[in-house]
This record gives C-alpha cells, sequence and structure tokens, in this order.
C-alpha cells in the first residue's frame, strides 16, 4: 500500500518536472519546483513508513516549513526588483523569456 | 501597503514562531534523530530572511541589527575553540571532552553541546550576514 | 527492491533536470530548476538512508539557495549569454574529466559492501561504542561533534572565513558607489 | 477494527494517489500558468494530505501522528500562500490568461 503511494508520488514529480522544462514563463517553472517540494513533502513520509523508519518525518518538516522561502523570494524579486526593500523604487528587472 | 501584501504578512507572521521553534528542536534532538548544529543554523537564518522579504529589509535589520551578526560570526567559532581550550584547562587535550565532567560520558555530552552551540552561532549569523550583504546594495 | 526502484528513478530525473538546466538559458529558470534538484538530491539520499546529510541539502536548498542565487542574479543579467564560437578544449576538459571520474566510480566497491576497509576498521568501533562513550544515540552527531571534532572546527571556520570574505567585498564596494565597475553593472 | 482502519487509510491513500497523478496530469497539460494553478491547487491539499492522512491512520497514536498531524497543517498554510504570491507575481508582470485563445498549445 506504501508502495502504491511511493509510485503515485514518483510519477507525479515525474510529470510535474516535464512541466519545469517546458514551461513557457518562469512561473510554470516556479509553480513546478513549489509543487515538486510538496510532493517530495509526502514521498519522504510515504517512503519512511515503506522502511518501517518514520522518524525521518523531521526532514519532511523541514521541506514544509521552507519551502514557501523560495516562491516568496521570486515574488519580491518580480514586484519590487530587489530582495529587501518592499517599497523598492527601481523598475523590476526585465521579464525573462524561455 | 498594509493592505497591498495581507496573505503573507499573517502567514510569515504565524510561520516564523514555528521555524524557530522547529531550529530549536532540529538543535538539541540532533543528537537523537537527524539534524544538528548547520541545519539548526540555516532554519534560523531562514526565518530572518523570511522576515525581512516579507516585512523589508529595514525592519530585519531592526529587530537582528548587523553588528550583532558582526559580532555572531566569530562568536561561534570561539565557543567552538572555546570547548577545545577547556580541554586543555580541565588537563586533558585539546577538544577532549572526557575531562569536561567527572562523568566522562557526561562531558561528551557537555561538548558536544557546546560545540553544537558554536555551529549554530556561526552557520545562522553567516547566512544572515550573507543575505544582508547581497540584498542590501543597491544595482 | 522496491528502495532501488525508486532510487532508480530518482537518478533519470536527476539526470533529466541536469540536463534541461545545462539546456536552458534564462537564468531565472536555471534557479527555478536547480530547486527542482535540490529536492530530488535530498529524496535521493533519503532513499540511500543518508539522513542527516538528506535533511541538510533539505534545510539548504529548499529556501536558502534560492534566495542566495536570486540576490546574485539581481547584481548580474539575467540571461546566460551564448558563446560566439565553440572552443573544443572547455568541452574536451569537461569530457576527459567526466570519464576520469567514471573510472574512479567503476573501481568504488557495491553500496554497502561489509568487506570495504571503511566497514571493517573505523566504523564497527564508533558504531559499537558510541552510547557507551558518548551517550549519544545519532551516530553521526557523535563523530561529528566529538570523534571527528578538529574537522569540523575546520568546517566552521571554513564557513566564518566565507562569511567574512563576503563582508568584506560587497562591503567595501559599498563604500564606493562612484566605481567604475558600479557604474557599469548598472 | 483492524480491518476498518486498514481500509480506510488504504481507500485515503489510493484517493490521495489519484489526485496527486490528476493534479500533476493538470500542471502539464493546462493551457495557461492561471489554470495550471488550478490543478496544483487540488494537488497540494487533496493529494498530499489524503496520503499524509491516510498514512495518520496507519501510524496509530504516536508521535509519528502528531508530527504528520503538524505536517498537513503546514502544508496547508504554506502551499496556498506560494500559490496566491505566485498569482500576484504573474498578474503583476501583466501575464494575461490565454483561455479564449486556442492557437497556443
Amino acid at each position: 500500500m506504501f508502495a502504491a503511494a511511493v509510485a503515485a508520488l514518483v510519477v507525479a514529480i515525474a510529470l510535474v518536472l516535464v512541466r519545469g522544462f517546458l514551461g513557457p514563463t518562469v512561473y510554470d517553472r516556479v509553480l513546478a519546483a513549489n509543487t515538486i517540494g510538496t510532493l517530495a513533502v509526502g514521498l519522504m513520509a510515504a517512503h519512511g513508513f515503506l522502511n518501517d523508519r518514520p522518524e525521518f518525518l523531521d526532514i519532511a518538516l523541514v521541506y514544509a516549513l521552507l519551502n514557501v522561502l523560495s516562491t516568496l523570494a521570486i515574488l519580491k524579486f518580480f514586484r519590487f526588483g530587489s530582495l529587501g526593500d518592499p517599497e523598492g523604487i527601481e523598475p523590476p528587472p526585465t521579464e525573462p523569456r524561455r | 501597503m498594509m493592505h497591498r501584501e495581507a496573505i503573507p504578512r499573517v502567514v510569515v507572521k504565524l510561520l516564523i514562531p514555528f521555524l524557530l521553534l522547529y531550529a530549536l528542536y532540529v538543535q538539541f534532538h540532533g543528537e537523537l534523530g537527524p539534524g544538528g548544529g548547520f541545519q539548526a543554523g540555516v532554519i534560523v537564518a531562514t526565518a530572518v530572511i523570511l522576515y525581512g522579504l516579507i516585512f523589508g529589509l529595514a525592519e530585519a535589520k531592526r529587530i537582528v541589527p548587523p553588528r550583532l551578526i558582526e559580532v555572531l560570526v566569530p562568536l561561534g567559532v570561539v565557543i567552538y575553540a572555546g570547548v577545545g581550550f577547556a580541554g586543555l584547562l580541565a588537563g586533558g587535550n585539546y577538544l577532549d571532552y572526557f575531562v569536561l565532567d567527572p562523568d566522562p560520558v557526561h562531558g561528551q555530552e557537555r561538548g558536544i553541546f557546546w560545540v553544537e552551540v558554536g555551529v549554530l552561532v556561526t552557520v545562522s549569523s553567516t547566512m544572515t550576514a550573507i543575505y544582508y550583504a547581497f540584498s542590501g546594495r543597491g544595482r | 527492491m522496491i528502495d532501488a526502484l525508486i532510487y532508480g528513478a530518482l537518478i533519470l530525473l536527476l539526470i533529466a533536470t541536469a540536463i534541461g538546466m545545462a539546456r536552458t538559458r534564462s537564468l531565472f529558470a536555471v534557479v527555478a530548476l536547480g530547486g527542482i534538484y535540490s529536492f530530488l538530491m535530498a529524496l535521493a539520499l533519503l532513499v540511500l538512508d543518508a539522513v542527516d546529510v538528506s535533511m541538510t541539502e533539505a534545510s539548504v536548498g529548499a529556501g536558502i539557495s534560492t534566495v542566495l542565487l536570486l540576490g546574485t542574479l539581481y547584481l548580474t543579467r539575467l540571461h546566460e549569454t551564448l558563446p560566439i564560437r565553440l572552443s573544443p578544449a572547455p568541452l574536451a576538459m569537461s569530457v576527459i574529466t567526466g570519464l576520469a571520474l567514471l573510472y574512479g566510480v567503476v573501481h568504488l566497491p557495491p553500496f554497502g559492501d561489509p568487506s570495504t576497509p571503511m566497514h571493517r576498521h573505523v566504523a564497527p568501533r564508533y558504531l559499537e561504542d558510541v552510547v557507551r562513550e558518548t551517550g549519544v544515540p545519532n551516530a553521526v552527531t557523535a563523530v561529528l561533534a566529538s570523534y571527528r571534532g578538529y574537522d569540523t572546527l575546520g568546517e566552521t571556520t571554513v564557513i566564518f572565513t566565507a562569511g567574512i570574505g563576503v563582508l568584506l567585498l560587497l562591503r567595501r564596494r559599498r563604500r564606493q558607489p562612484s566605481d567604475g565597475k558600479d557604474k557599469a553593472g548598472r | 477494527m483492524s480491518l476498518i482502519v486498514d481500509t480506510a487509510s488504504w481507500l485515503l491513500i489510493l484517493a490521495g494517489g489519484f489526485f496527486c497523478i490528476a493534479g500533476a496530469f493538470g500542471i502539464l497539460r493546462f493551457p495557461d500558468l492561471y489554470t495550471r494553478m488550478h490543478a496544483a491547487g487540488v494537488l497540494d491539499p487533496f493529494g498530499v494530505s489524503l496520503i499524509l492522512a491516510g498514512l495518520m491512520l496507519q501510524a496509530g497514536l504516536t508521535l509519528v501522528t502528531v508530527k504528520l498531524a503538524i505536517l498537513i497543517l503546514f502544508l496547508g498554510l504554506t502551499s496556498p500562500v506560494a500559490c496566491h504570491a505566485l498569482g500576484r507575481a504573474a498578474r503583476h508582470r501583466r501575464l494575461k490568461p490565454l483561455l479564449a485563445a486556442k492557437e497556443d498549445r
């Protein structure tokens, strides 16, 4: 049963990874990265149960807590053009094409 | 400005105490499970960076002043090296923990504890310092 | 068995991600793909039972590295410029290095082989005596902080040096805003 | 009793796996960023959280269950925020939804 969950999660990661490669805009890639982070949390938990060592949930917790940081950093970067100042006056960087 | 990013602000405010608490857990539970000073230091730095991202660099610098960071970066190494000198003073070799306590096993635990604290202090403050240095620069 | 399958799948995904990163020209996309690579790497390390390394990869790769790379991108430009002509020397260099690494990997002992010197000389002593000597059940922590305390002191010093170096470099630039390089970077 | 718990956790894990794969297909196949974010919204809270809930039933009343509950809580807290931030950033950069434009994929 845990093997089924692990298999489903690995397949889902592979599918989302394809979107990460294709993703025309950078947002698609960030969405793919964020989703893979969430799937990795599930995969870590399921793998821990598969091997009867569920104490490895600590790593999954690290991911669940820290995964939001990169997305928020990218939001900051695109909206204000800098990482520190919420009211940055400089224009944001040019939009990257694929 | 308050309303433009209400949702990230509220959630980050909720999240940061848990991050710091979890860093403490990783630090002190590192003897039993995965984790230790380095990982805990990174998580602490992440909390500071998250705060700086959402509430602004100036606000983060008000709470964690760069002066303090500049003191903490070498302080961690000093703590680590100080454990070594404590071993020397207690009559053993450098970084010898067995002599730190009458009971050798307690001495080991004590030595590992302070060494991990040193790693935590240096790693967290270095990561924060790098973040400050990078994001404080104009282009 | 199933672990080997998961591990194989993760390695394939890692290779695919690396190729995707090499073929992408937008550096923003490379940062996003680097996040994905780090997730997959932490998973692979977890499957290999290297829990502490996986935790390090998770804590660094999930947030901090993206932020620092974005900070670097802010100071440079967002697109990788293609070289005008193809130079064969770097290509030959990387091919040779890759082949040498492959040659080295082929001669490594099988994964988890108990008859290797590593598993016969030092590791059993650590694993058997760790709880009695240090009272710390996690052998990785005990080896890092106690048995190999000098190495960890060196690592901490390296991190300290890196922090000092970054501070010195970036600070001096800020005090001289009319520096020629700063204007060119604008 | 154990049979009931087992069946329930089976169902939860199966449903979670289904949602994960369905969400991943959505992320892969939907036409533009905003619709893909819908798919990610299915995957994050439903897919992974259902799998974690199924694991919770397997673990019983232990520390592991508490950790899984915390995991579900934080996933539910952070991933919608990440999605929200992403959507805001995309809209801020004038990324147009292309629901009508059929020629693009």
